[in-house]
């Protein structure tokens, strides 16, 4: 075991995925000489040379476009996009090719890709670098969209991503890329794609968070516990598809759901996670199922987003309201 | 010819003259008489099909259809450079370089009657299905390049789109991504005037395609897409200059769309009967049957005979494709990840219990 | 009045608003001399010129990125996209800069454009052309999407849209492009964004829907009578802003709704219906909110597109399970 | 110079060498004594203000920024032509061009403090703002030049970008959008070797970016972006080339960027002293102060105050723009749309309620 912060875990995970399987490749704007913005791809380059991890031209369409004729030919790649307000110039690629491809061809061609993306606020950046927009590419079908929480968690996803077949939007809540340090197995291991995980059991009302938001609302715990709610906090780890068992399973039992997450509110993972809840548990609601989410507005510059990050007493308040229904 | 060739300057690369003259016998392709009869009927075996297509759309019998009609040379001469191991990625007006490719006309009739199995196509090796978002297709083709290169195969991509997807910023990512990897891929532009009803100087105001090259560092060249020979040679010089590590090259096939653009399209609407008329003279298959008649190889009842055949081989092929079993509803589910979510199987499950409800009250 | 298709009228919004605001132009491809493949803007460019009506290269990019700079520089473009599975390579321009551009320089530059986009399957078409992605835009904070359901409403809302000083996606349902008629006013008329019409009053259930989909609804209507179920159908219009208060009002009264599309079920302007009704009509509501909505797969290509779209007959079987629930 | 140059043959525009002294006087651009040395004041104060931002940054009191040390004489030569009624597109790397265009350094200040409304820039006419997504902005440009075309005006888009930008496809389609329609833009590449870390040689196979106008039937030229005179004859001579009808011009700028990408940025990781060094003496800024001592229009002692002078001037606004009110709730949600929806209005009322709670229980 050693100690990990997010980077240094994604950084194992490319590693021992390409130590293991000579078909990876990892490309894309500054990964290579430079290991990547954040720093995520640092070394890689150097021990897997300029054929496995390389720079690619500025062009985002094009670094997913021929990340899918790598697939369509054999290779494994992943590739980043370097913030997530960058792949737009994508979505093309993404939407129409990347997640269509093997119902396209009735199997034939499948789409191994991972596409990494960091993303989301809390660090000062300038426009463009603190979106999160999940729910655009969960509602995409034909892909599937990751997000971690912790460094065993990012390590163990993304080894299930790279080894998956179907493509995999892998998001990276940039925010605590290195404020979480862990221990973490330099062993490979994985965790699998689809399933969330219960991080704090209890039984008063269920919170959905994933991503930097189960770290805010691990941080609103104690004051939770205080004011004697039992909170039993669900990590979804997949946006897409969501884990609806461990869902329902914890609905039907606190009979209280509230969603927090960093989204914009209308038409987010939130209103999924609410019509879920209504589909598979309406019976034992016993309040309104909440969503605690950011405005449905554009993030605003640094000076500005204290007022659209959630907050840790913003999800006490909202927890405690909600329970109080 | 690719290396003598400058796009800044030299015309439109030809052979033979609208009549299947030999122009010039400076530079010729090597392929022997066997083998240019069997592309030329090929090509007539494409045409053939084509134009049963359209009729078949008319009839009802399949839906929307992109004619390939008057653009034959172009296919015919892929067809005869493609190896096995080579890729073709296509757009979606490239049916004689599919068919020569391994798709079966059975797969194509398949695809344009509504069933994507007809876009999977089993028994072609390293041929993409068709594209339908312009230029997109392209990064395929620069990705699949490097694959290639990175596994250090023998192999080489041809690349498909036309001319209006040369305005596509898809377009231009794929040759410089395929220039900067030095892949080998020949990207052709079948530049056949229009994007459906959208004239070519609408689309650019550049001196046509070729010269788009420069922007990338890659070589480019200006092809009578209508001359067989032409073509031929193009496609010869090209693959091989790729297939030896040179990196992608860049030709711009010149022809025109004789058809409409889709069976729903009428390009009475934004083209002249003159226009079509000048081009008419410039027919590729006739162009290369004047050549192969002036040569004495053809011989015309033959050639009558072999086109009441292909006519009965295409419609028996229809046919059969007609008679294909209905899509079952697992398709629709079937393939969308390598393993089927519980979502989807709950959704496919709900559905039936709907079908089954459906059915008890009728 | 005068009988008109959907194509009639939108042509007929276009002509009145071209004639009379000399800052409006159109383009896109093939909109100019062909007047567009589905014959929407036919005839306008013989009447204003092809300054004023023209068609572009093929760049859905471009045509949506100089929009945003004719716009900046005080004309008022209506563009069309030719399918709605061909937005994507603006999707960028879209989301990084129409919708942006006004918060970005605090109001000084905002966005009169309209961005046309014919939608949604039923027309045996090939792929890429029968997607119903409007949640994708919904979504976007900046944008507003405006879904018509007939002539009179297309014509109305549609000068609405170019009337706005705010980005505008335009959905067209070109599945009833020319199958309903009606009788529609030459006059210039309008019908305000953000408000939803209540088509007809019921007291059982209030069905929200919106496009091609409202009509496939009235197809179920009297059956649903004969059953002795009073239906409330709401059409939408507007899917950003939603028009709560009259969802509200309906739901309060009903007790029930059922939100009909042909987009994918997950993720959707479902979820956002049935959050919606959860956040403001909790206590009222008699059964689980239900989505009538179309699998989570991509839309099939026309041999199985039955299986897919939703039918008059899965509307009375799903509105009669809710009801009974 | 723009109709003699030949992208595909002509070695990059020069006036001046390394050191100031004039090459050629064959083309000199027409500029008074008096007007030249306060471009060079501009310039000067532009680099001031630049650097003492990046040590703002790194005094934590201001965010991320990107330097625009070493492209100074690019910006310089733009605020020269630039017109009144011209427009300025930026990408986000012009500094000196965005102050001429009428930008207050107290706006650019707030921008990089985190305010939206430091991109307003209320005091300029006809500037966009700063535009971060790479090459989209070029598109904006064209559409402007559609609208002056349209409306006949007398009006010049100056249109920047990088050169890793020249790799996005909107970068293409802006550039053939813009020669199609024939409108009025210069568009400017900062050839400044670098797109973050990537050097230029790895964005694109082409000789240069100059060259890439062949694609679109534009003029094109490759000029020394670090040469004020060069640059300022050849922005005269493309804006009036545009402003008189004949469409878009491309100027690929060459010029280096001295310091790093962003204050985030370190370019140890991915380049070399010996290659800094050697761009250290191309510095456009000593160039023009050698040429302008030359010719005796140049006093050191009067430099020395005037730094000084812009020292505290710069430092005075950077303060002015610290005690920036605090920014309020409010202007998250009010331009969002012309009309508050009331969706948002609510959600602000439910965060206010949220905050008299919070501060209830403090
Ligand atoms: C991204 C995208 N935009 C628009 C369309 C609709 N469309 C289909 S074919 C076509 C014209 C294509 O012209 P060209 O590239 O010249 O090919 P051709 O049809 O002439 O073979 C258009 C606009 C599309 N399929 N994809
Ligand atoms: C579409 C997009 N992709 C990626 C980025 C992140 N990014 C910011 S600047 C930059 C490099 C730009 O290089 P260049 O165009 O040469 O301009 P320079 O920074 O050298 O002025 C990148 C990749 C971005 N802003 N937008
Ligand atoms: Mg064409
Ligand atoms: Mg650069």
């Amino acid at each position: 075991m050693k100690i990990m912060n997010m980077v240094n875990a994604i950084n194992n995970a490319l590693d021992i995925k390409l130590s293991e399987d000579p078909d990876m490749v990892i490309y894309g704007e500054d990964v290579g000489v430079e290991g990547g913005v954040f720093r995520v791809t640092e070394g890689l380059q150097q021990k897997y040379g300029a054929e496995r991890v390389f720079d690619s031209p500025l062009a985002e369409s094009a670094i997913v476009g021929t990340a899918i004729g790598m697939a369509a030919a054999g290779l494994r790649p992943v590739v980043e996009m370097q913030f997530c307000g960058f792949v737009y110039p994508a979505f093309n690629q993404i939407i129409s090719h990347l997640a269509r491809m093997r119902n396209r061809t009735r199997g034939r061609i499948g789409m191994p890709v991972v596409v990494r993306i960091p993303y989301g606020g809390g660090i000062n950046a300038l426009e463009h670098h603190s979106e999160s927009m999940e729910a655009l590419y969960a509602q995409i079908p034909g892909i599937k969209v990751v997000i971690p929480s912790t460094p065993a968690d990012a390590k163990g996803l993304l080894i299930s991503a790279i080894e998956s077949e179907d493509p995999i939007l892998f998001m990276e809540p940039k925010r605590i890329y290195r404020a979480i340090k862990q221990e973490v197995s330099e062993e490979k291991f994985s965790i699998p794609i689809g399933k969330a995980k219960v991080v704090t059991p209890g039984t008063d009302v269920t919170v959905v968070a994933y991503g930097a938001m189960v770290r805010e609302v691990q941080k609103a715990l104690p004051k939770l516990k205080e004011a004697g709610i039992s909170v039993e906090l669900i990590d979804l780890r997949t946006i897409y598809p969501i884990d609806k068992v461990t869902l329902t399973e914890s609905i039907r039992k606190t009979g209280r759901i509230i969603f927090v997450a960093e989204e914009p509110t209308s038409f987010g993972v939130g209103s999924e996670i609410i019509a879920i809840a209504n589909e598979e548990a309406f019976l034992y609601l016993q309040s309104p199922p909440k969503r605690v989410t950011a405005f449905d507005t554009i993030v605003p510059l640094p000076k500005g987003e204290h007022h659209y990050m959630i907050s840790p007493e913003k999800i006490f308040y909202e927890i405690q309201r909600t329970v109080n229904f | 010819m690719l290396k003598q060739f400058d796009v800044t300057k030299s015309k439109m690369f030809r052979i033979m003259d609208d009549d299947g003259r030999i122009l010039s016998d400076k530079y010729m392709p090597v392929i022997d008489d066997k083998q240019l009869v069997k592309a030329y009927h090929d090509m007539l075996f494409a045409r053939t099909a084509d134009h049963m297509t359209v009729s078949y759309q008319r009839q009802g019998r399949i839906f929307t259809y992109p004619p390939n009609f008057g653009q034959e040379a172009i296919h015919g001469a892929t067809a005869q450079v493609m190896r096995y191991d080579d890729w073709l990625v296509p757009a979606f007006r490239e049916m004689g370089a599919w068919l020569a490719k391994g798709a079966t006309l059975k797969d194509i009739f398949l695809y344009f009657m509504g069933y994507e199995e007809g876009n999977s196509w089993p028994q072609a090796n390293h041929l993409l299905p068709i594209s339908v978002p312009i230029a997109s297709q392209l990064q395929h083709a620069a990705g699949i390049g490097y694959a290639i290169k990175f596994k250090k195969l023998d192999e080489v991509v041809f690349a498909f789109v036309g001319d209006g997807g040369t305005s596509e910023g898809d377009f231009h990512e794929a040759l410089n991504f395929a220039a900067v990897w030095k892949v080998p891929v020949v990207f052709v532009v079948q530049n056949n005037q229009f994007a459906i009803s959208v004239p070519f100087r609408m689309q650019t105001a550049s001196k046509g395609i070729a010269i788009k090259s420069q922007a990338y560092g890659m070589p480019g060249i200006q092809v009578d897409g209508n001359d067989f020979l032409a073509m031929l040679l193009t496609m010869q010089e090209a693959s091989e200059f790729s297939r030896t590590g040179n990196g992608p090259v860049l030709i711009e096939a010149v022809t025109y769309r004789k058809g409409a653009h889709t069976t729903s399209d009428d390009p009475s609407k934004y083209r002249s009967k003159e226009e079509e008329e000048i081009w008419e003279k410039k027919d590729p298959i006739n162009r290369l049957r004047n050549y192969l008649t002036d040569k004495g190889l053809l011989n015309s009842d033959e050639e009558a005979r072999l086109e009441e055949q292909y006519r009965s081989e295409v419609d028996r092929i229809f046919v059969e494709a007609e008679n294909h079993p209905a899509y079952p509803l697992e398709d629709v589910f079937k393939y969308m990840y390598a393993d089927m979510p519980d979502d989807l199987r709950k959704q496919m499950a709900n559905h039936e219990e709907f079908l089954r409800w459906k059915e008890s009250i009728q």
